[in-house]
């Protein structure tokens, strides 16, 4: 049986994904703290661990992200974009947009049937546009990063926010919050304007159904909603978005394993 | 705000201020054609003796931009693209077609993607030349005579000379009573705040001109009752720049304790205070007027002796409201990425200075939240203005 | 100001072609003529490129400094920050054209230091006697950059030629317009020589421009005919290379040295096709470069889509000439050379509408993007979006959501950031962003398999 | 004559910085700003009348400034930051002819005339690359004490190119390099260098004359000060507490208010003296 791997070191989160026979079995996620290399053994080592082998019954590895370059096993690394196409049509065959809101940047592409990207935009290089924002919001609202969405959901006064800057909003909300703002209507404010700018970017793309919504980001119910509210349409969302990068890189490495066992 | 009392006029102004295009959208319903048209170079007098309405299109600071960035880049003049993004969205989805004059290199280099964007069933670009001599003129009145032949062939009916010479008055008329309007601003205090101004110059190119004429001299009469209630504030300043087409700006400096008295901008003293001649062939009125007359950084004006004389060539209106309106600072504010004014902003402000009149120089995006910024700026410059 | 460290200097650009490895030197001879002429008391004007008087310029014998090449070379060079800073502290905002904040910058410093700012690249750009800017319809930078150098050099006179062209519109054809258009220029032109003779003491030498603009005819011609060779396959010459070989289109028209250059590059080129010799040994995917000035700072990048197999085997930028036989006049008739090239300038900037015209919901420039993609056998638009120019930067977007409605999807990528300005540029994200691009490259190529 | 005091009171975004004086300062506290301390810019002005021994009437005239002036009941008037800045440096640092005030969320770059007079100024506030906020996060990401940071620089051998100007991503950026084993030092002064380098390009804006004042809480970092020298090519002047600059200039603002109503007869209005809660700003 062939074993493979696909390993995500993001700017905020790193994955592992471990399968065999197209099938996913095990994973695991981790933040990616400082050291990347150290985070790429300990991510992997984790999912491996989960899935009772060592990283010698591993075929073959592929590597994505941020830190791609700091995984010495990987024999490869792929652009997340590609990685993200092919885990997404894994998921759901039928997407043909997706949107991916990861820890640095904002990604929108198209796919085709066989999970290949086929166009795609970035954000600009500004936390203002990223999940990132969120996190620093999160920080300081001093609620869980798993609970925002919840919360945000529960707003009914959404206070707008003018700012563009990940920084200046997080003073902003602070001081929103001191003049009596619910932290619920300061999320579903910034939900809002990361939406807009998502919104923005689908727009330029141009929309194709159906769409998914992956990355960090996905895991968001609140934002999830906003960005919905703003397309008008319904997302297709994994139960965890987070690793769809990572799984589209192994499902690379099945293929690349595929293609060696083929020519041997 | 509309002061308690307000008359007609002012509230009016309001009305047509906040509800932008209201007026025209009311006509179409009744039968009315209307043209909508971007910055002051656009002969609106052709356009209304063809028999359209000119609509002058505004955009939204209010608005964040969300549609425009998927046709069009964002290094284009802020206020374009949300008058883009506004029509996108559907704002001026009443209008039968759309004239974009060569202004400028944000709304020419636009013309495509407005055109083909949004579909109107007419669009015509009119190609403006730079310069003023003779050969420049004659090549602006015949792209004139294009346009007038092709609204004409649009509208079903040749634009006559006779209308086009009435077109012609009713706009003059309109531009002396707003050259009376600006009388009221020379008062220490002025009569009415330059927010006020601006709100009715805005609502009156949303609404026919003969309408216009009346509104803003309903304002007039309406002020002149005021008698010296308004409150004296330490500072009078002048803003020049581009288009500004929201009260927003102005608001934040008279909230910040001076009154704006005058202005070179557009809508504003840019538009009105130059008239079309009467001419034999109205075409040469127009030409002269739009080619020569509005003073606008895009237009190359020759120069004509020293460099020295040659800024007064460039600025001396600015020189003259300074002096007639008794302002005491100005304010340039200039749009992101607008190259005509841009290249301007040391040589004009050298200009102004040179008057002994302090000059403070804002670039703005366009947008509710970068002008809530402006204020602490607008402040210190008002007390710079005040230690001197 | 002081500059700390050394402006990084790049590495050297391998260059496909032989031809394209002499610009570089080339281009050092013009800047040192120029500070040469200065020296000799030879009139000198600051001009721009596109604006079709060069016959006019180099029949007087008044020496052009092109401005925009200047600021290019201090881009490629890395070293424009100073000169960009020095601007903005004149008061010139950042999202101006930065060729001209370039240019601005150091005219100022120049002027105040009464010598060349310190370590000008390559011996800096001469103060000139007159500067002959454009008015419409190409950019505002160009009536409005010398008008604003003035205030630095107010002793210099500037010209403003009108040049305008037809717009392509849909309620009636070009050629209802095109004998004012003519005439006007024609008059501007004439405008322009007399202020040439009246500010620099030169006389116009008619038979020698008629020499010149017949020169530039031919040199047109020889132009596209190379260019049209990199047709083949594998093509043995991509945009990396044009972005040098642009020299001679636009800074050296109107000169033997130009005609002979294209000579060379031709034979250079069927040389190279006969041996099928690539731009690359492997070629895998062909681009076009369909939009937008380079970045100057990192023309390496396409060092980079080379060595994934990615070629350019045609651009828009900069490729400013069409063979005039093709034209729908015959410009050899026209006698005055004045008039000769007025047609000319129109005949360029109209040549794609009637073709246009035959395709519902075309335009021109959309419609060069649909013949270049057949022609040339593309397989992805790559465009570049510099910030600060918007002539040729705005409507990159519109034109590829055009071009999806009107010809087919076709994959396409728009890079950001400046074409001197390097603190717009980030090269780790320019590079992901490519290999992204390549790989729905690839995706879209494999389709039909 | 009873003497006359005057209060100076800067609401920072970070700071809260209160001064009072006859002809030479009084007291001085700083505090910091922030949504828990709500009630800080009151207790900051009490701590400082305790510390010159005052009772609240006993000043006559109280100035506020910063970003959170328009919120203070108890001042008589409010003045912009750039207006205190450049007064202060002006009785500070007679010789100044540019202020460059580098705060918590905005910088600015002021020009002086001869008489200390604002002539012209230039600010940033639309990202916080390029303030004092940018110095802050990094600092927490790298675990380390802000009033650190400037000595710690100076050790550095060599810098580090900080790639992000995002003060988010940059922060992340830092901490990768840190766990890279780049030492703590030659990522400080990288940061240093990279904020100068935004600093310098906005004060650029304005034609810098010399000399130049540093002011606001940056100009107690000394990596960066030297950074922002290397830039500029000379030495810049330090008032002796950055920080207080503003609430130095907002007091002699008052001063100067006075002594101008008391020579034209006119009555100045006061606001009561009761220390009140100073409710948070907004822009
Ligand atoms: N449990 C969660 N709930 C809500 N948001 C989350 C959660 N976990 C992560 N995120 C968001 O996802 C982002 C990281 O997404 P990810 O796809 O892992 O990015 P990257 O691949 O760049 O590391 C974070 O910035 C955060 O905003
Ligand atoms: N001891 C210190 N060492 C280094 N930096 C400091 C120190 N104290 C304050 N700062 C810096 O000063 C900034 C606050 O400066 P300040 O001028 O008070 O700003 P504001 O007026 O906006 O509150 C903080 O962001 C921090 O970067
Ligand atoms: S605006 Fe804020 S979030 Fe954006 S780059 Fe600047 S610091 Fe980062
Ligand atoms: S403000 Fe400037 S850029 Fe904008 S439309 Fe007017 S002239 Fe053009
Ligand atoms: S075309 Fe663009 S780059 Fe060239 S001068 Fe004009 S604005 Fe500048």
């Amino acid at each position: 049986m062939i074993h493979i791997a696909g390993v995500d070191i993001g700017s905020a989160f790193s994955k592992a994904v471990i399968m065999a026979e197209n099938k996913i079995i095990a994973y695991q996620v981790k933040p990616s703290g400082g050291n990347y290399r150290l985070t790429a053994e300990q991510v992997t080592k984790g999912a491996l661990t989960k899935a009772k082998l060592s990283l010698k019954d591993i075929d073959y590895v592929v590597a994505t992200g941020y830190g791609a370059a700091n995984v010495p096993f990987s024999r490869e690394a792929v652009s997340d974009i590609s990685c993200l196409a092919r885990g997404v049509h894994y998921l759901f065959p039928t997407a043909r947009t997706a949107i991916d809101i990861g820890g640095q940047f904002t990604r929108v592409f198209k796919l085709d049937k066989r999970g290949r990207a086929t166009a795609f935009l970035l954000s600009e290089k500004c936390a203002a546009g990223s999940g990132r924002f969120l996190q620093v919001i999160a920080k300081v609202l001093q609620i869980d990063l798993k609970d925002i969405g919840e919360l945000s959901l529960k707003s009914r006064n959404r206070v707008d926010f003018n700012t563009g800057c990940a920084v200046f909003a997080e003073s902003e909300a602070i001081s929103r919050i001191a003049e009596g703002a619910a932290k619920e209507d300061i999320l579903a404010g910034l939900h809002r304007a990361l939406a807009a700018k998502v919104q923005a970017m689908v727009e330029r793309l141009g929309i194709e159904p159906d769409c998914a919504l992956v990355g960090g980001g996905a895991k968001d119910i609140g934002l999830v909603r906003s960005i919905e509210e703003s397309l008008a349409c319904r997302l297709l969302t994994p139960d965890e978005p987070q690793i769809v990068a990572a799984l589209g890189a192994a499902l690379i490495a099945g293929e690349k394993a595929a293609a060696i066992k083929a020519s041997r | 705000m509309v002061e308690k009392g307000a008359g007609k006029g002012l509230a009016a102004a309001e009305r047509y201020y906040q509800d932008y295009g209201c007026r025209a959208g009311e006509l179409k319903r009744q039968g009315k054609r209307i043209m909508g048209y971007l910055c002051a170079f656009t002969p609106v007098e052709i356009i209304a003796a063809a028999g359209f309405m000119p609509l002058r299109i505004k955009g939204d600071v209010n608005e964040p931009i969300t549609k425009a960035d998927a046709e069009m880049e964002t290094i284009v003049c802020p206020l374009v693209r949300s008058c883009f993004d506004v029509s996108l969205k559907g704002k001026y989805e009443f209008l039968d077609g759309i004239v974009i004059p060569h202004a400028c290199d944000s709304i020419t280099r636009t013309y495509d993607i407005w055109k083909y964007t949004l579909n109107f069933p007419y669009s015509h670009l009119i190609n403006m030349p730079h310069a003023t001599d003779k050969p420049s003129l004659d090549f602006y009145k015949a792209e004139l005579n294009t346009f007038r032949r092709s609204l004409g062939r649009f509208a079903g009916r040749e634009i006559s000379d006779q209308s086009l010479t009435q077109a012609i008055r009713l706009h003059n008329q309109n531009r002396a009573k707003v050259r009376e309007l600006y009388e009221l601003r020379k008062m220490n205090p002025p009569l009415i705040s330059g927010a006020e101004v601006t709100r009715l110059l805005v609502a009156a190119v949303s609404i026919p001109v003969t309408e216009a004429t009346e509104l803003i001299n309903n304002v007039v009469e309406e002020v002149k009752q005021r008698g010296k209630v308004r409150a004296a504030k330490p500072a009078r300043l002048m803003v020049v720049g581009g288009q500004v087409d929201n009260i927003d700006f102005i608001e934040l400096i008279e909230d910040s304790g001076a009154w704006v008295v005058a202005d070179d901008l557009c809508p504003g003293a840019r538009e009105f205070f130059s008239d079309v001649a009467d001419t034999p062939d109205p075409v040469d009125g127009i030409a002269e007027r739009y080619l020569r007359k509005i003073c606008c950084s895009r237009t190359f004006r020759e120069r004509r002796g020293s460099y020295h004389e040659y800024l007064e060539q460039r600025f001396g209106h600015i020189g003259r409201s300074i002096r007639d309106f008794k302002v005491d600072g100005v304010v340039l504010y200039i749009y992101k990425y607008c190259d005509p004014y841009g290249f301007d902003v040391p040589a004009m402000k050298s200009y102004i200075e040179s008057k002994g009149i302090p000059v403070l120089y804002l670039e703005d995006e366009y947008s509710m939240s970068t002008i809530g910024r402006l204020r602490t700026r607008i402040q210190a410059f008002l007390e710079l203005l005040g230690s001197k | 100001m002081t500059e700390e460290k050394k402006p990084e200097e790049k590495k050297k650009r391998k260059t496909a072609t032989e031809a394209a490895a002499k610009i570089g030197p080339m281009v050092k001879a013009m800047i040192a003529d120029v500070l040469q002429a200065r020296k000799e008391g030879k009139p000198i004007a600051y001009t721009f490129i596109c604006c079709c008087y060069d016959e006019i310029v180099r029949a007087m014998d008044i020496v052009p400094a092109w401005t925009e090449n200047y600021a290019g070379i201090c881009g490629a060079k890395r070293d424009a920050q100073r000169f960009l800073e020095r601007a903005e502290s004149e008061g010139f905002s950042r999202s101006l054209c930065t060729y001209a904040l370039c240019g601005l910058g150091f005219d100022a410093w120049r002027e105040q230091l009464g010598e060349m700012p310190p370590d000008a690249p390559w011996g800096g750009q001469a103060r000139p006697d007159v500067m002959l800017g454009s008015g419409q319809i190409l950019c505002d930078p160009r009536n409005k950059w010398y008008q604003a150098a003035q205030h630095y050099i107010p002793d210099v006179p500037v010209y403003a030629v009108g040049l305008p062209w037809p717009p392509y519109e849909s309620d009636y054809d070009y050629r209802e317009v095109q004998d004012y258009y003519v005439k006007y220029i024609v008059e501007e032109l004439r405008g322009l020589v007399a202020f040439l003779e009246r500010h620099t003491g030169r006389k116009m030498d008619w038979d020698r421009l008629s020499e010149l603009v017949d020169l530039t005819d031919r040199t047109w011609n020889l132009i596209w005919e190379t260019y049209e060779l990199r047709r083949a396959i594998p093509s043995p010459m991509g945009t990396g290379d044009a972005m040098n070989t642009m020299v001679p289109i636009v800074f050296m028209m109107a000169t033997q040295q130009a005609y002979d250059f294209f000579k060379e590059l031709n034979e250079e080129l069927r040389h190279k096709i006969a041996n099928k010799e690539g731009e690359v040994p492997d070629e895998k995917y062909r681009l076009m470069w369909g939009g937008g000035l380079p970045a100057w700072f990192a023309l390496n990048d396409f060092n980079y889509f080379n060595s994934k197999g990615a070629v350019f085997p045609v651009e828009t930028t900069y490729r400013t000439v069409e063979a005039v036989y093709n034209f729908d006049i015959d410009l050899s008739k026209i006698s005055d050379p004045l008039e000769h090239i007025a047609w000319r300038w129109v005949k360029f900037w109209t040549y794609w509408y009637d073709k246009a015209r035959k395709r519902p919901g075309s335009h021109p420039d959309v419609e060069r993007l649909i013949q270049y993609i057949e022609d040339y056998k593309i397989d992805g638009i790559v465009m570049h979006e510099a910030f600060s120019c918007r002539t040729w930067h705005v409507g990159l977007i519109w034109q590829l959501n055009r071009l999806k409605k009107i010809y087919r999807d076709i994959p396409s990528l728009i890079l950001e950031s400046d074409i001197v300005d390097i603190s717009s540029y980030n090269e780790a994200d320019t590079r992901a962003r490519i290999d992204a691009f390549i790989d729905t490259l690839e995706a879209v190529k494999s389709k039909g398999k | 004559m009873k003497s006359q005091y005057f209060a100076g009171v800067d609401i920072g975004s970070t700071m809260t910085k209160v001064v009072i004086m006859n002809r030479a300062m009084l007291a001085s506290v700083i505090g910091p700003t922030g949504p828990e301390h709500r009630k800080l810019a009151n207790r900051v002005m009490e701590e400082a009348l305790a510390q010159a021994s005052l009772p609240f009437d006993d000043i006559t005239y109280v100035v506020a400034t910063g970003y959170g002036r328009i919120n203070v009941p108890f001042a008589d008037k409010q003045i912009t930051e750039i207006s205190c800045h450049a007064r202060g440096v002006s009785y500070l640092l007679p010789r100044a002819r540019t202020v460059i005030d580098i705060g918590g969320q905005d910088c600015k770059a002021i020009k002086l005339n001869d008489n200390g007079r604002v002539v012209e100024f230039v600010m940033n506030d639309k990202c916080a690359a390029g303030t004092g906020r940018f110095l802050e996060v990094a600092a927490e990401g790298l675990g380390i004490k802000l009033e650190d940071m400037g000595r710690l620089s100076l050790e550095a051998k060599s810098k580090v190119e900080i790639g992000s100007t995002c003060t988010v991503f940059a922060a992340q950026e830092v901490v990768a390099k840190l766990s890279e084993g780049v030492p703590l030092p030659e990522i400080i002064a990288g940061l240093h260098e990279a904020i100068a380098a935004r600093i310098h390009s906005m004060v650029g804006r304005l034609k810098i004359e010399r000399e130049v004042a540093l002011t606001g809480g940056g100009a107690k970092n000394i990596g960066l000060v030297k950074a922002l020298e290397a830039k500029l090519g000379f030495p810049v002047l330090l008032p002796p507490e950055p920080l207080l600059t503003g609430a130095i200039g907002a007091a002699l603002l008052g001063k100067d208010i006075v002594k101008q109503a008391a020579a034209s007869g006119t009555p100045l209005p006061r606001s009561e003296r009761r220390l009140q809660e100073v409710t948070l700003f907004t822009r």
